[in-house]
Formats: structure tokens, sequence, C-alpha cells
């Protein structure tokens, strides 16, 4: 029996772990197209701090660590998926058969439609390559101009202020990490990071890149509103989608992502997919969902390595949480953070702190939150949420004091 | 180490708060806590001074050892010039509140002046900030600590607050933290209130250290073991708590009933701490549902209760049927015997309301109890009570007049006076069962003749808590004396007054004292502290806070006849009980007692006493 | 003759039936003492600490000591208070 | 025969001396906020309850670590953080659905309970035996694993 498993992030590393857990005489066959050990994607922003060397980005420490468990490496790009033949077809022309396969290919960064992004000195911050890039040019005093304040504009934006570079950001939407968190913590973020001297601009739009020709930085941004921005780099991080272009013309289901069923099985009998490329389903509102996190992508590796094993595994669906550390300010979201129909919510805000905590109740359980600002115990709230506990009593104590999670929380379990 | 060395003064008048040295001097002669902050009081206030003028100052003190893993390491004391009493008052706290002070890296707190508006103090860690508490003014303790909780979103923080009762000037507010914890007596909270401080929030992170961590370690487990294997300590009293003492007092015919007329009392065992453990007949539950320990206490005597739902006081008021700190013997015996109300649920109710709104369960009872007296004679009536007929026994007495001190509304400002100026007022000053203007608690003298020495000398005014002779003449502990002998009881009282005023200078709760004497303190306090802590200058600390207490006090106008006892504890003889023809014999333990303590005649310490002490 | 035994604390499970609020009247033979009392309920004598015969304090020397009639026996194991 | 903490929250007192216990041996200071264990106080019914890390079977929080940086003691079973390779991404804090693995601000890392190597202090320094480490089949743990399967949707495997 051959698994072969496309991508060596963090759910492919973990489904290839699984498998030969699972099974001592199966074959693992891992494959990546990157030119480096199996590293974390969640690391990079550390790097980019200096408080880690490249070695400190690596999914796994132990030296031969995948020879060791008899997995077997290939560092190449998968071109095309037969799947009548079930064969794979590499970039370097050769050909590999399979038994089960696991699409864990992940996501690639998106690349929005800007005059003049093909130009040096313009990056996603996405892999380590990009890295090393980022860090030639983001040398003190210079100009970097950072496209995007979602999730990854926003956690690199310590490590550009670390590196004492000259920051703006610049994001669409009418607030930062707009799909993790709500206008209150949105606004908070922002206000906490132009304290700390990053220019923060929301709700504009970057039109143009030019030279600059005046010579003072390399270039000049047009913006929409509002004027021109000069820049030495230029981090472009407008969101990512899932890497399922080399599945074109093959018979697996691709939506957003690659349509799985609740055994994260594809279309197609035998190929599973998982991780940031997995167009899965939402534990919590029970809809299709893509969530492209580190926990989720860890899980369902896991959980579709059991099932490629034979171990019949039932995967019910991910929820959808986050954590963001921007410049020392720390946010959480869980869930339903937005809201039902029908729900309410519960809130405490505190602006001159940075604390912010939001509740979001469906009847009597919890359905989703945002927190700013808290870091005790903040896993609690995945408890309530996925637990479904009935809060009863607790509710009306969490309305009017939402910082009491954990207390509801153990209410549960010990009194 | 030990202490942090850091002192931060709240000016009110001018709204700053400012972080000082503390003045370790003083900290090497005075330790800590209730000793050091009296030097601090003393040397910056003028004993004369109006307690409730903006001129005193309210000092919040931990001790060197709060904030340890020594057991019971989390008390704090408030420090001021009383409002009930005009004396230095000291008034000791437990709950978790004053470990979070010295967590936040404080030693002790100065207030000074008075805030043009109600302000309460957010402490986190080096961060002071006085706050308006214009809405926080007129809500109770309960009140303030669930609003600020909420509004600083910390469940961590630890309050100590007035209720309505230090607002409007009850004589004997006290200052409650953590709920149910209370710096109880002689009228600290009226002070607070008198410089529109409601409350102090505070949250520490920065933790406390020692100066051998490894040795203080060692200690402190040889000590614990010390209280695990003690039957006091380790029995006794997690399960009964204090009120085991009702019916044991009672039983000595020592327990003070209906403003002291006996020393007997029928329903004393309605509202002991047996009575607590059985089972209601109206919902089949008891009265206490747990005990429990205040911060790094491994004793845990605290009584936690819960109402009776269908109780008259609480019927459609969910907001007294949750648990809460439960009666205590001194309240229990000033909120029952002292009044003669025997019921053990109106006594719990009148307990969560001082809590609930800050004023001293004692004082109160006994106030009550003088009033009923004085209604009982005839002085006072129904209508100046606005209705409520004040007789003995009367349990809708006791609970109307709790909630109206507590808000400090109609007749409840007349008790809010305390019993010195109420039956003064009402002609009869000689039925005001206090001393220096504070009233004595729940041992009569006349049974337990120590108590009457210990009464009459207390720098606090009348209290248990200054030399607490129960202990050997009831309890045998460190070992039996006779409660109805006189000789050896002044040299008994300076004792423990001596080694209670070094035991509240370091953070450790008194109550450790049933397994622990000074020598188990001593090592503690060496390996904690800078400096070389022998035995000697332990005992030697304790006995010069008490003379520079006394100090304060004669500066204040206090003079030897103040150390007296009120005439009927003096004159008419306990007419039950082995006591039974017996009043105190203060005349003949008294002048022993100035001899001892190296006092003059008429109680002032000699030049010689005040050298030998470097006062 | 008769008396009243008071058991107090955790000794007030080995009072007999029928007490009430811990304490029941006893009808015993003359010059029976408080140990021969203790004994007969069970109460674990290493554990008494205090033992009051009309409110007045017994030491532990005097225990076997007889009781005279309408004495009131009071027992209690190690307990304190403030 | 592999040993953990087991809780007994009725007999807690709220003294707090497990936090200070725990913060002295870790942290080398008194001082209950670098505690990794916690004891909630429900003023309301008058229970204290200790709470830490159940060093539950599948690790929720080490799974989700994207740089190996939880690792099982082989010795206790604890899931310990190895701060070498912690890079302070705070992924396991919102992993852990019961809320033991905290971020500690003055190190950048996160700091759960690691048993002491297998002498936990809070269970030596608890005076009522509401905290005791004792042989994992005692534990007693039945509730809480109970709990744990009530909120793991991960790990419904029909083996």
């Amino acid at each position: 029996m051959r698994h072969a498993i496309i991508g060596a992030g963090p759910t492919g590393v973990v489904a290839a772990e699984t498998l030969r857990a699972q099974d001592p005489e199966a074959e693992v066959v891992l494959l990546g197209d990157e030119p480096e050990p199996a590293y974390s994607r969640m690391a990079i922003p550390y790097l980019l701090a200096g408080r880690i060397d490249e070695t400190g980005t690596y999914l796994r420490h132990t030296p031969d660590h995948f020879e060791n468990l008899g997995i077997r490496c290939i560092q190449d790009r998968v071109s095309h998926v037969d799947t009548d033949s079930r064969r794979l077809s590499l970039q370097n022309g050769s050909e590999l058969e399979f038994d089960r396969l696991l699409i864990a290919s992940g996501s690639h960064p998106v690349k929005p439609p800007i005059i003049g992004l093909d130009q040096p000195a313009i990056h996603h911050c996405w892999t380590l390559q990009d890295a090393r890039r980022i860090m030639q040019h983001a040398a003190a005093g210079s100009r970097v101009v950072l496209m995007g304040a979602g999730f990854i504009g926003s956690i690199i934006m310590e490590a550009m202020v670390q590196r004492k570079v000259k920051l703006t950001v610049v994001e669409m939407a009418d607030r930062m990490v707009p799909r993790m968190m709500d206008q209150t913590a949105g606004n908070l973020i922002k206000r906490w990071c132009m304290e700390r001297g990053v220019d923060v601009r929301t709700s504009t739009r970057i039109s143009a890149i030019e030279p600059d020709s005046s010579g003072g930085t390399r270039y000049r941004l047009q913006t929409d509103p509002a004027g021109e921005i000069a820049a030495d780099l230029v981090v472009v991080a407008t969101g990512v989608r899932p890497a399922i272009g080399f599945l074109e013309g093959s018979a697996i289901e691709t939506r957003q992502g690659v349509v799985v069923d609740d055994h994260l099985q594809t279309s197609v009998e035998g190929i599973y997919a998982a991780g940031d490329v997995c167009d899965g389903f939402d534990w919590n509102t029970g809809n299709r969902a893509i969530h492209a996190i580190q926990p989720v992508a860890a899980e369902t590796g896991r959980l579709a390595a059991l099932n490629m094993s034979g171990c019949n595994t039932v995967y019910s669906g991910s929820l959808a949480m986050n954590v963001l550390d921007s410049i020392g300010l720390i946010s959480t979201s869980y869930g339903q953070w937005q809201g039902v129909d029908g729900g309410d919510a519960a809130q405490l805000l505190d602006e001159s702190r940075y604390r912010y905590i939001k509740l979001q109740f469906d009847g009597e359980r919890l359905i989703g939150a945002i927190t700013l600002g808290l870091t005790q115990h903040v896993g609690v709230l995945r408890g309530l949420i996925q637990s479904r506990i009935k809060l009863g009593g607790w509710k009306p104590r969490l309305v009017s004091d939402p910082t009491r999670i954990m207390e509801a929380y153990l209410a549960g379990m010990h009194l | 180490m030990g202490w942090h060395k850091r002192v931060l003064r709240v000016n009110l008048t001018d709204g700053s708060c400012n972080a000082e040295a503390l003045n370790m001097e003083w900290a090497a002669a005075y330790l800590g806590q209730r000793g050091l902050a009296t030097k601090y009081l003393l040397e910056e206030i003028d004993p004369k001074v109006d307690p409730l003028s903006p001129e005193n100052k309210l000092i919040f003190a931990t001790g060197p050892l709060t904030g340890t893993m020594a057991s019971t390491g989390g008390r704090y004391s408030v420090v001021t010039k009383g409002a009930l009493t005009g004396a230095i008052a000291c008034s000791n706290s437990g709950g978790y509140f004053g470990a979070e002070l010295k967590f936040a890296g404080w030693d002790m707190i100065i207030f000074e002046g008075k805030a043009a508006s109600p302000v309460y103090l957010l402490l986190r860690d080096d961060s002071a900030e006085l706050l308006p508490a214009d809405d926080l003014w007129g809500k109770s303790v309960w009140e303030t600590d669930e609003i600020l909780h909420r509004r600083h979103q910390d469940p961590q923080l630890r309050v100590s607050a007035i209720g309505k009762s230090g607002e409007e000037g009850v004589l004997f507010a006290c200052i409650v933290n953590d709920l149910h914890r209370a710096a109880g007596r002689s009228g600290v909270g009226t002070v607070m209130g008198s410089k529109n401080l409601k409350a102090i929030a505070v949250r520490g992170t920065q933790g406390v250290k020692v100066k051998d961590p490894a040795r203080f370690m060692r200690v402190v487990a040889e000590k614990k073991q010390i209280l695990a294997e003690n039957a006091v300590t380790s029995q006794g009293l997690p399960t009964y708590g204090t009120q085991v003492l009702m019916n044991v007092i009672n039983e000595v015919g020592a327990l003070p009933t209906k403003n002291a007329i006996n020393v007997q009392f029928d329903g004393a065992g309605k509202i002991s701490g047996e009575a607590m453990h059985e089972v209601r007949a109206s919902d089949g539950k008891s009265n206490l549902v747990a005990n429990k320990a205040c911060f790094g206490c491994t004793i845990a005597c605290g009584r936690i209760s819960k109402m009776d739902k269908t109780h008259y006081t609480v019927v459609n008021r969910p907001e007294y049927w949750g648990a809460s700190g439960g009666l205590e013997y001194e309240a229990a015996w000033a909120l029952g015997a002292a009044t003669g109300v025997d019921d053990l649920e109106a006594l719990t109710f009148a307990n969560f309301v001082c809590n609930e709104q800050a004023f001293d369960p004692i004082t109160f009872g006994s106030t009550l109890g003088a009033a009923m007296e004085l209604y009982e004679m005839g002085l006072i009536s129904a209508a100046d009570t606005g209705g409520t007929a004040l007789n003995f026994g009367s349990a809708e007495a006791l609970t109307k007049m709790a909630e109206l001190v507590g808000k400090g509304e109609g007749f409840g400002k007349v008790l809010g006076l305390g019993s010195k100026r109420l039956c003064e007022k009402y002609g009869h000053p000689e039925l005001s069962m206090s001393v220096k203007g504070q009233e004595f608690p729940a041992y009569d003298p006349r049974g337990i003749q120590g108590m009457g020495l210990t009464y009459a000398t207390s720098n606090r005014g009348a209290c248990h808590l200054r030399s607490y002779t129960v202990a050997s003449e009831i309890l045998g502990i460190p070992e039996k004396t006779d409660p109805l002998a006189t000789e050896g009881k002044a040299g008994l009282v300076k004792a423990f007054q001596d080694a209670t005023a070094a035991v509240d200078s370091t953070g450790l709760c008194l109550f450790t004292t049933f397994a622990w004497s000074l020598d188990d303190f001593q090592p503690q306090v060496d390996a904690a502290c800078d400096g070389e802590w022998s035995l000697e200058r332990l005992s030697e600390v304790g006995e010069r806070i008490w003379n520079m207490e006394r100090q304060f006090n004669l500066a204040a106008g206090f003079t030897g006849k103040d150390d007296t006892l009120p005439k009927r504890l003096r004159k008419d003889a306990a007419k039950t009980g082995p006591a039974k023809g017996r009043v105190n014999d203060l005349k003949k333990m008294l002048p022993e007692y100035y001899q001892l303590r190296g006092w003059d005649d008429i109680g002032v310490p000699t030049q010689e006493t005040l050298a030998r002490l470097g006062l | 003759m008769k008396l009243s035994l008071k058991l107090y604390a955790s000794f007030g499970e080995y009072l007999p039936a029928g007490a009430e609020r811990h304490v029941v009247t006893l009808e015993v033979p003359e010059s029976t003492s408080p140990l021969n009392i203790l004994e007969q309920y069970g109460v674990p004598i290493a554990q008494v600490h205090l033992v009051l015969i009309n409110g007045i304090f017994v030491p532990p020397g005097k225990r076997h000591l007889p009781l005279s009639d309408g004495d009131e026996l009071a027992v209690w194991p190690a307990v304190a208070g403030g | 025969m592999m040993r953990s903490l087991s809780i007994a929250p009725e007999k807690c007192t709220g003294c707090l001396q497990c936090e200070m216990a725990c913060s002295y041996e870790n942290e080398g200071v008194f001082n209950p906020a670098k505690s990794r264990i916690k004891v909630f106080v429900f003023e309301h019914e008058g229970r204290n309850v200790p709470y830490t890390c159940t060093q539950c079977a599948d690790a929720w929080c080490k799974n989700a670590c994207p740089t190996e940086a939880i690792q099982i003691n082989a010795a206790t079973g604890a899931k310990e953080i190895n701060n070498g390779l912690c890079v302070g991404c705070k992924v396991c804090t919102i992993a852990c659905p019961f809320g033991t693995v905290n971020y500690n601000h003055a190190t950048g890392k996160v700091i759960k309970c690691d048993l002491c190597g297998g002498d936990p202090a809070c269970a030596k320094a608890c005076p009522t035996q509401a905290i005791t480490y004792v042989d994992a089949d005692w534990t007693g743990y039945g509730k809480m694993r109970g709990w744990a399967e009530r909120t793991d949707n991960q790990s419904s495997a029909q083996v």
C-alpha cells in the first residue's frame, strides 16, 4: 500500500506521521515543492523579527526525522493527478503511482490586480524564500509598505517594527483584520498600531506601483483615495487561496477548494484532502467552509490519515479560530463571532486599556467570541463553544461579566 | 527581602500618587504591618487631630511575610486614628487583598488629605490611579466589588471597599475586602469614608521574594506541619470555626448577655457552631456550607453560609441567597447573645448586611443591646426608632436595625454613633459596654478575669485580639490558668500583648498561635527578612510597638483613667454560673500590670522604659 | 443520681438518642466519674480536651473523681476561637 | 504506572498554597500570577476549584503546535514546552479547549503545567489533599475525560 501526500506543510507532515504510526508496513511518500526541510509558515514572523533562525521554523527538529520513520520525501511539484491510473505527474517529468492520496497542497498567496506588481522588492510573505528577500530589503530606516492588514499582514507588523523600518499598512477594508475582528476590535488594533508608529490606512486601495522618478525611494504607490506613498519594499499580504491549479482536468471535484465528505474523502474514492486546501465543514454552522488555520491543518491531516489507513473516523467539521499578536496586542476570534440571527451578544469594552471581550450566543450556547488583550485561559472559549454546553444560569452571569468564561466552563464540570 | 521596600503615598487632596522608599530603619525596629504603619502614623500626624478631618491619615500595610508561602501569609492591617475611639486604630484583615497588594510591589499605602469628590484607587503593579467613584458612592461593598471587576475586566482584581455605612459616617464602619473579610474595628471605614475614598482595587503580578528561599521553604514546611498536627488548627478550627466557642463560653459563664446584664444565654445552643451544622427543618440544608481559607492559610477556619430562602429576611431577595461569609464567634455573640436574639438565620442575615455595607458587627450588636436596655427602661420609644420595638430577643429589631445602620438611615444614624455616644445621649453613659469608646466583645470579664485587664488596657479600645488570655484561661493554650483568679494575669496579659503586637506585624494570622509560639514565627521571619531576627529581637519589637501605641494614645489625650471597665463589670456581680457573685477585679491587676510594663502609677511609660525600647 | 451530659463539637456523635442540642439527662450510679461516663459512651479519651463540671474546668488528673447529683458535665475535643 | 494530578474541588479551601508552590518551583518567586495551576473561586456557591492541565492523552496543544515545541516527557507523560523551540505563536493557547496553556508576555513563550518533572509542587503544598498526585487509574478523571470527549470532535475514531 502506497500513500502519497501532496504538500509538506503541517498537514502533510502530521498525516505522514499518522500513517506511519497506523501502519508500519505501508509506504508513505511526502511531496513538497519548496527547496527546504518541512517548515512552518506560522514561524516566519518570528524569523523576520530575528527571534529565531531558519531552523527555528522547521516542523521537525530531529535530524533524519522522516528517514528514520521510513517516510520518503520528494522535492518536486505535482503537475497533474490522474485518478484513473492513480498516478501523479511531477514537474521533473517523472510519475508516481499511489494507492491512496492526500491532497495537502495548502494555499497560494493572492496577487491583487495592481499595475506594477512584478518588479523587484515587491514580495509576498508566504515562503521562506519570500522571508529571505524581505529581510534583504527591510533594513532599518527603509520605507516599507504592507499591502493588506489581514491576519498575515498584521502578524508581521511587529517584525517590521523591530527591524526599525518606516512602516505603512494599507488595507482596502474599513478596518484591520476584517475577517477576524469586528469594527470595534479592528479599530482598536489600528489605534494601537498607530500609537506604535505604524501608519495604518484603512479603506484605502493601491492602484499602481511606479518607480520613484525623484530617486528618493524605490517606488511611489498611488492610492485611492488620497495621494502617494513612498516605498523601498512592498510586502503583499492580500489573502490566500487554496492551491488547486494542478487538479484542473482531474476528476476531483473542486469549488473554492477541494470538496470533501464527512471522512475528508474527495469525490474520488481513496483520495483525500486536508488543511488549507480542503473545502470542508464549519462544525459550528454545518456549512461548507475553508479554515486555513494551523489547528485545522494539524487536525484534518491526522483525521484524513486515519481514514486512509482504514481507521474509519468521522470528520464533523472544524471550528474557525485564530490568535493574532499585532505588535504586542493579542486578539483572538472564535466561531461565529459575527453572531447569528436571533442570537444575542454580550460585551465589555475598555478602550483605554485595549481590552475587549465579545461573546455571541445562540440561545443558551456560546457560538463565537472575540477577545482583545486577553491571554489567560482564552482556550476555554473553544471548550465552551465546542462542547455545546448549555449555559443555563451562567448565561446571564456571562452577559453581566463576560470575563468569567473559565468559571462558566468549570461550573459545568465541577459544581 | 520580605519587604518590597516601597510605599505608595496617595494624596487625596491633590490627587497625586507617588512611590517612596520604605524607611528601613523603622522596618528594622517595627517589622511591618501593625508596628511599622503605626510608626508612620505617629511620625506623620498629630495624635490630637480629629479622626475624621483631612489631617488624619489612613494606612494600608502588609507585613514582610504577607504574600509568601508561610501559612496564613495573607494579612494586612489598616492603621489610622480611630473614628469610634479617637485612639490608635489598627484593624487586621485576611482574604486575598493583602497578598495582592504585596504582589503589586508595595508594602504599604498611605492615604492623606481628602478627595473633593468620591474616588477609588486602581492599583495595578506600578500603575496607581485615582479614578472617580461618583457612580460607586452609595453602593454596597458587594455591588462595588462586582462593578470594579467588570469595569476593569479582571476577575483577579482584589477589592477593599467601604459600604454605605462608611459614607454616612456610621462611627463603626469597617473596610471589607474580598466580599466578606473585614478590617473590622474602631471605625477605620468611617475614616476612609471621610476621605471620600470608596475603594481600593489591586492586581499584582510582581510577586514576593525572601532573603533565603531554600531555608524559608524548609522552615515554612516545618511550621505548616505543626499546624497540620495540632488538634485545634487541624481539626477544631476547620470543622467548627471560631463559633465552637459559643457553648464553651456560655458553659463557663462568661457570655455577656443582653448588654451584659447576664453572663449566660439560654439561646446559646441555637446560635452555636454546632447549630450551624444542623440540618434545617425548613429546607433540609444546614446553615454552614463550607469552610474557607484566607490567602495562604492551611487552617481554613472561615465560615461560608447559605441562608434559608424562606426566612422572613430574604424571601424574594435572591441577592442574599448565595453563599457568603457566615457567622464567626464574635459576630454571633454580638448579634445574638448581646441582643438576646436566638434566631440563627436572623443572625446570619444581619452578618451578611454587616459585610455588605461594611460595619463592625461587634460594636453594632453591643450598641443595639444597649439600645434595647434603654428601650426596655422606657428611655427610647418606638417613635424614636421609626416604629420598631427594640425589645431584647427581637429578631425583627436586629435585622431591621442592621439594614438601617448599613444605610445610615433613620434610627440607624443614632445606633451608628456607637454605644458610648448613644448611652450618653439618653443619659445613661454607664450602660455602654465599652472601653475608650469601643465595645468589648464576647467574653465577660466577670467570668474570665484576665479579659478585664485585656479590655481595660487595650490600646485600640476594648478588644479580645490584643491579648487573648481566653486561650490560657479557658482553652488551656499554651497552659491552663484559672479564669476566676487574678493572680498572674498582669504578666499573662503583658506577654500576650507583646507577642500579639509582634505577630500582627509579620503578615501572618494570630490564629496560628493556637499551635505556634513566637519561637515558630522567628525562623520564618529570619529566613525571609534582611538582617538577623532573633527571638529576643522579635519579642522586643512587640513590646516596643505596644509602648508606641500607648504613646500615641497619651498624646491623643488618653490617660490611665481610661484604663477601666464599664461599671457593670466592676460592680454588678454575675448572677449565674461559676462566676456567680463575682465582679471583675481590675483594680487588683492594673497596678501590677503598670509595674510590669515599666510604667508609672498613672500609666505613663517611664523614661527608662522608653530608653530601653529605643522610643 | 441525675446529671446532664453535654458533648460538643465532634463529640456530638457520641451522644445517645434523645439528646437535644448536645445535651442529655442521665441517671447514673453514685460515685460515677467523668471518665466513667466518657468511656461508657465511647468518647475517645485521647481526644478529650476540655472537661467542665458546672462550668468549672477539671484537669486531667481529677477526671476520675466522682460526680455529684445534678452536676452538668460538658466535654469538648481541642477547640479554639476568637 | 503513570501518575497524574487528581483534583477534588470539594476539599479545596481556596488557600492558594498550590499557586504559590507552583510559581516558586517554576519561576523562583511567590507569585500566583505566574502559577500554572489556578484556583477558581465560586463565591456564590461557596466552592473553590483548582484547575490545571490534565495532560490529556491526545494533546490539543501539542497537535496544534507548528514548531514541535510541545513534547511528551516519556517518564511522566507530561506535555512540556520546549522554550528553545517555542516561537510564541500562541496557537496552542487557543487550541486547548481547557484553557490551561497561557501566554507569558514577559518571556514571549507559553507556559503550562509540566508536573514538575514528576513531583508536582502543588500537590505537595496542598494542605487538604484537594490536589493529589496519584496513579493515573485512580484519579477519578472519568468526569474530566467525559468532558474532554464531549469537547473532542477530532478523535471519535471507531477503532
